[in-house]
């Protein structure tokens, strides 16, 4: 039974890596940051973001060395997080929103910014059925 | 987990090691449940940076890199000290655990002192969410990217303060010499915890503070 | 063994059984407070039926009646159908099927069960402090504008959200590391996995409705206006975070019916179960699935095409494991030796309900019929037929058939065949009415209606009291059967299962001596000579 | 519920399960429907009888006190009942998918109306014309007509049962919906989305007429022959005064017009006012500025909705109110 007992230690050197790594990183994306790439900033930001967090997970937190139903559990997490990002934005931002060319016609002030009009969603990159959604009357 | 003092094992487990293993995927469960927890406020952060892309980047220049920038560091020290405090306990180091708690403590306390200062700033300015604001800024709409700030930064700060206090109850405990290469389960819990919270924070500033 | 110490005498005194960490004991108590929600939300069921009598005011005022549908919808969902059989039946069954002394964290157990019961003291408040009017799901903006408390039940629904995931966390764990030596996940009982399964949705969804409600409590207090289209933002987006959590809670709600019934089928069939792994599968697959169809409750929202043709696509894919159980538990009738007792009776009503708001269900899923059934009594009558045909009546065959385990006493069973047709008949006059009267057109949450609907409302309302009576003569021989009941023996059934194994009821500590090994799947019967 | 004597019954007409089908799009609904319906009753009647067989078949006797087979699985049967119910469900996803586009996607050539709905009621604007914002939706029929829908103030749904149209109206965004009616005649439309107190009486009605009398219709300036209080009394229905405000003396959710002229007047502000011709006026295009005290503020203004004429009716209809 003893045996059972022994936890894994992790080694220093892990610990005392991830911390330079993680500080560097920080300076890294601060100062990317700084420099304006346009639509590039926020992709580079998370890409730093997400191998930060993929260093406390698997040093600090011990994820490496842990069981292999707990890495299923957050890497399954993560998988549903995925998928709620994903539909909800697909769905944002397919929706033919906001139908400016009647909200000119109507006349009608509209706090909200149809999406599209500027963004990264452009305007031209959909196609097809949402298009005969947005208004193509000839009556007026 | 009900551990009287010449036991530390519960009477439904056999065994330590089945104990100590269910509490951490207990554990791993609970951050699961936060992680999607705060999923909801990433999402409405990127559906509303795509509805208001412009507003969202001039918004963000009324927040401080700088200070943000501190706090990433802080926390970051603060998840090592942690780690290494659980290592101590694993090593029976007593008092290198204690201190290192004390350390993650102190750096806890430095965050919340540093968001506080930014959250007076921010007040000062008018920068609240809707029913208040009455900051000054090109976009009409920009009270919801301060909305969105102040939720996700103060249930994040909640955390913090959360991890304090079990910090502290570690600190206690510790001195008092519960914990050893045996029996360390709160502090290694307490330390997922606490890099939990780190995590998030990974994410929340270059989204809140380094928008370009 | 059948008489002399067991859970419910071993310590006396009230403080016994508040700060117990049995799981018995907590699943005792979990049923009474589920119990006396379903009278409660029952309750207001019937006032609503009363006044849909008339096509115009009878007794009630309009606010009056948009306020008691909306504690109808609340208190069923939040307070009984989301912690029903998962909590009380699940509470008392999974450890001892486990072959278990008791859940992985006992403490963690009690403390969800006093936070459910907090949660339920921020609901009644609301009650009693005006009477929250929006709907059970709290659509914005007319939640964060309308001047009834809406916060208070919000912070209920936020309370009882955290009850529930600690519940899922605890059952997790508990199948994870405290199965039996000889236990292998595929010996499992079905109702292991579906309460399995329901633990990882009420785990991985029930946060996303705390953070809505959070959001919708900041949206009432200090607008930040996430959700309100007059500060800027979008409520479809609410709709979006709300069934994120609560598409798949009908699943939480559904799937440990499911697991009761399974039991129920092969015990009264003395069978194995038929396409028992397929099961487990399904289970897990529902589970899964679950979590991609949220957006069929948005059909008509003003959600973007793309994303309705996907969900109504996913919709679809859902309905396959359910129908694939159904076939299975009636295959698994097949070739066994059925015994028509009152928990059978409710499996077959189950069958029968179940099957019509499934059939019901592909109607709705359908994206073309949908625009015309949505938000018509079409919908109300589906999701009665799956909530309460389904998991109401599944909830009942596990009461009476755990109810000798559980109280160690018998109960009356020519009473329970009366209450049982008085409650399907009356059922089925409440609500299948409903279903012609939604085609027809009749829109849900209406107070007043066109006087040509009336016809129809008058026979649903009629059937409210049979379905009232039914459920009071029930309650009726339950509390009979505790005061006088005969003495049930330890396997009245002649079940295979682990639980009746053990007394009835059980001691503290499930398992007199060591644990049990277990060697054998979970539906072991003999086979005839023919 | 005023006014329904003209109004096509949804019992009384169609099938059993549904609504008459009066517009180009709702024949081809009612076919699936009746499918999947028909499919449905099949399917339960099957189960049904097969379950009761089961029961009688195997049902515990003397003899039969121990299963006769013990039966795992079945490949082969699993493997059909599941692909089976695939194929349908595919299928009838298709077929609904296909629908819902034709119901979605509003010819080029319709007509635009342009529908708001606030609390509670619906009103309905036709660009390129003088006329007032209307109570009832007027259409020509055999002529595609597109909605374009939003709200002033909750969400509303726009439902037209015979039509099999339904669709959220949201504030600040632009909802669509379109049809094309097939029949003269006068239908029921509904709000479907839950909005608050009044929500059920939030109704309106549907006209079709002939192109000839639409044409007319539209021409038609305002009604100048009506006496006064019997305008404003009709007034009272059509634009929906009476959600609010009683004319017994009960109260509802604005106080009531019984007994009303002539009397003084508590105001949330301390003040208490004549009720006269002037406060009257100011109640109904400034709703706002002089709240009766204990009432909420929830009025919206009818400014620009009804003309001159239209109000000097309702303050007349009032004044007959008194005793």
């Amino acid at each position: 039974m003893s045996d059972k007992h022994e936890h894994f230690v992790i080694p220093l050197k892990y610990y005392v890596f991830t911390l330079i790594a993680l500080l560097i990183l920080t300076v890294v994306t601060v100062a990317v940051a700084q420099v304006d790439l346009g639509w590039l900033n926020i992709y580079i930001a998370m890409f730093v973001a997400m191998i930060k967090a993929a260093f406390v997970i698997f040093f600090f937190m011990g994820v490496r060395w842990d069981e292999s139903f707990n890495k299923i559990a957050l890497f399954g997490c993560l998988l549903f997080v995925l998928i709620f990002f994903v539909i909800v934005i697909a769905d944002v931002s397919t929706r033919g929103g906001v139908y400016s060319s009647e909200s000119e016609m109507f006349d009608i002030q509209s706090p909200v910014r149809p999406i599209g009009e500027g963004g990264h969603h452009g305007d031209s990159s959909h196609h097809g059925e949402s298009d005969s959604y947005k208004s193509s009357s000839s009556s007026h | 987990m009900s551990q009287s003092d010449n036991s530390t094992v519960a009477h439904h487990f056999e065994h330590a090691h089945q104990q100590f293993s269910a509490a951490k995927l207990g554990m791993w469960l609970f951050i699961v449940q936060e992680i999607l927890f705060f999923s909801a406020l990433f999402v409405a952060y990127a559906v509303y940076r795509g509805l208001h892309p412009e507003m969202f980047i001039d918004a963000h220049h009324h927040l401080s890199w700088k200070m943000g920038g501190t706090n990433t560091l802080v926390l970051i020290i603060s998840s090592f000290t942690m780690a290494m405090s659980i290592r101590a306990a694993q090593l029976n180091q007593r008092m290198a655990s204690f201190w290192y708690l004390f350390t993650t403590l102190l750096c806890a306390c430095m965050f919340m002192v540093i968001k506080f200062f930014e959250y007076a700033e921010k007040i000062h300015h008018g920068y609240l969410p809707s029913f208040w604001f009455s900051g000054e800024g090109v976009y009409e709409t920009m009270h919801i990217f301060f909305g969105i700030y102040f939720t996700m930064t103060g249930l994040h700060g909640l955390h913090v303060l959360v991890g304090m206090g079990l910090i502290i109850w570690l600190m206690i405990e510790t001195y008092k010499g519960r914990y050893n290469s045996e029996y360390f389960t709160p502090v290694e819990m307490v330390g997922l915890y606490w890099h939990l919270v780190d995590l998030i924070w990974i994410f929340l500033f270059p989204l809140l503070y380094l928008i370009g | 063994m059948s008489s002399g110490t067991n859970y419910i005498n071993a310590t006396k005194g009230i403080k016994s059984w508040i700060f117990t960490v049995d799981h018995k004991r907590i699943g005792i108590m979990y049923l009474a407070f589920v119990l006396l929600a379903f009278f409660l939300g029952g309750m207001f069921a019937i006032l609503l039926r009363l006044e849909l009598l008339t096509p115009s005011a009878l007794y009630l005022t309009a606010k009056q009646y948009n306020q008691a549908f909306t504690l109808h919808g609340a208190i069923m969902v939040f307070l009984f159908i989301v912690p029903s059989i998962p909590a009380s039946l699940g509470n008392f069954f999974l450890p001892i099927q486990l072959g278990a002394i008791d859940v992985a964290f006992p403490k963690l157990n009690l403390a969800s069960l006093w936070i459910y019961v907090i949660g339920a003291v921020f609901c009644f408040y609301s009650i009693i402090g005006g009477s929250v009017d929006t709907g059970w799901t709290f659509y914005t903006p007319y939640s964060s504008s309308t001047d009834t408390s809406v916060i208070p039940m919000i912070m209920g629904v936020f309370i009882l959200g955290f009850s529930s995931i600690l519940t899922g966390i605890n059952f997790i764990v508990t199948v994870h590391k405290m199965r039996a030596p000889g236990l292998s996940w595929f010996k499992m009982p079905l109702f292991i996995w579906t309460l399995y399964s329901t633990a990882i949705i009420q785990v991985l969804a029930t946060p996303v409705l705390a953070i809505t409600v959070l959001l919708l409590m900041l949206e009432r207090t200090i607008g930040i206006g996430i959700f309100d289209p007059a500060l800027g933002g979008d409520p479809v987006l609410f709709q979006h975070f709300f069934w994120f959590y609560s598409h798949p809670a009908v699943y939480i709600m559904i799937l440990p019916a499911m697991g009761v019934i399974s039991e129920v089928v092969a015990t009264f069939c003395k069978k194995k179960l038929f396409g028992y792994e397929l099961m487990a599968y399904s289970s897990m697959a529902i589970a899964f699935i679950s979590f991609l169809v949220w957006g069929h409750h948005l059909y008509v929202s003003g959600q973007s095409p793309y994303a309705t043709m996907l969900f109504s696509l996913l919709t679809f894919l859902v309905g396959i494991p359910s129908g694939i159980k159904v076939f299975n538990w009636i295959a698994t009738m097949y070739t066994g030796s059925i015994d028509l007792k009152s928990p059978f009776l409710y499996f077959l009503s189950f069958i029968f309900l179940f099957t019509i708001g499934g059939f019901t269900g592909v109607v709705l899923g359908s994206l073309s019929l949908d625009i015309h059934l949505h938000d018509t009594y079409f919908v109300v009558a589906h999701f009665h037929y799956v909530m309460m045909g389904g998991t109401v009546m599944a909830f009942l065959a596990g009461l009476h058939y755990w109810w000798p385990k559980m109280f160690g006493k018998m109960y009356s069973e020519v009473a329970a065949r009366i209450a049982f047709i008085f409650v399907f008949v009356g059922f089925n006059m409440v609500f299948f009415i409903q279903f012609i009267m939604g085609s027809k057109g009749m829109p849900r949450r209406y107070y007043n209606y066109l006087p040509e609907f009336q016809p129809y409302h008058v026979v649903s309302t009629i059937g409210s009291w049979i379905l009232a009576v039914g459920f009071f003569i029930i309650l009726g021989y339950f509390i009979h059967s505790l005061m006088k009941g005969k003495q049930a023996p330890p396997n009245p059934w002649g079940s295979s299962a682990m639980e009746w194994k053990i007394a009835s009821p059980p001691t503290t500590f499930n398992f007199d001596e060591n644990l049990p090994y277990i060697d054998h799947g979970p539906y072991d019967y003999p086979k005839g000579n023919s | 519920m005023s006014e329904q004597d003209n109004i096509t019954s949804l019992v009384d007409y169609g099938t059993t399960w549904l609504p008459g089908s009066y517009s180009t799009l709702s024949d081809i609904v009612d076919v699936q429907f009746n499918a999947i319906l028909w499919l449905s009753v099949f399917g339960t009647i099957g189960i049904t009888l097969v379950t009761l067989y089961f029961c009688l078949k195997y049902k515990r006797t003397e003899k039969n006190q121990v299963a006769e087979k013990q039966i795992d699985h079945n490949l082969t049967v699993e493997v059909i009942w599941t692909v089976i119910p695939l194929i349908i469900v595919m299928v009838i996803f298709y077929w609904g998918f296909r629908d819902y586009l034709r119901l979605m996607v509003a010819p080029e050539d319709a007509m635009e109306i342009r529908v708001t709905g606030e609390k509670w009621r619906w009103y309905f604007e036709y660009p390129g014309t003088d006329k007032r914002p209307s109570d009832d939706l007027v259409v020509p029929v055999g002529q595609a007509v597109k909605l374009v829908m939003s709200s002033k103030d909750v969400l509303h749904s726009f439902f037209i049962p015979n039509f099999r149209v339904k669709r959220d109206v949201q504030p600040n965004r632009y909802s669509h919906l379109w049809f094309e009616a097939t029949k003269i005649g006068t239908f029921q439309i509904f709000c479907t989305e839950y909005c608050g107190a009044q929500h059920s009486n939030m109704q309106a009605k549907l006209i079709v007429m002939s192109r000839n009398d639409f044409e007319e219709w539209k021409e038609t300036g305002e009604d100048t022959e009506t006496p006064l209080p019997i305008l404003g009394k009709r007034l009272y229905k059509s634009k929906a005064c009476n959600a609010c405000h009683s004319i017994d003396g009960s109260r509802v959710i604005g106080p009531t017009w019984k007994n009303a002229y002539g009397t003084m007047r508590e105001l949330e502000s301390g003040d208490s006012v004549l009720i006269d011709d002037n406060y009257l006026r100011e109640s109904i295009v400034y709703p706002a500025n002089k709240i009766a005290k204990g009432y909420p503020n929830v009025m919206n203004s009818y400014a620009g909705l009804l003309s001159d004429r239209e109000i000097n009716a309702l303050i007349e209809y009032i004044k007959t109110l008194k005793e």
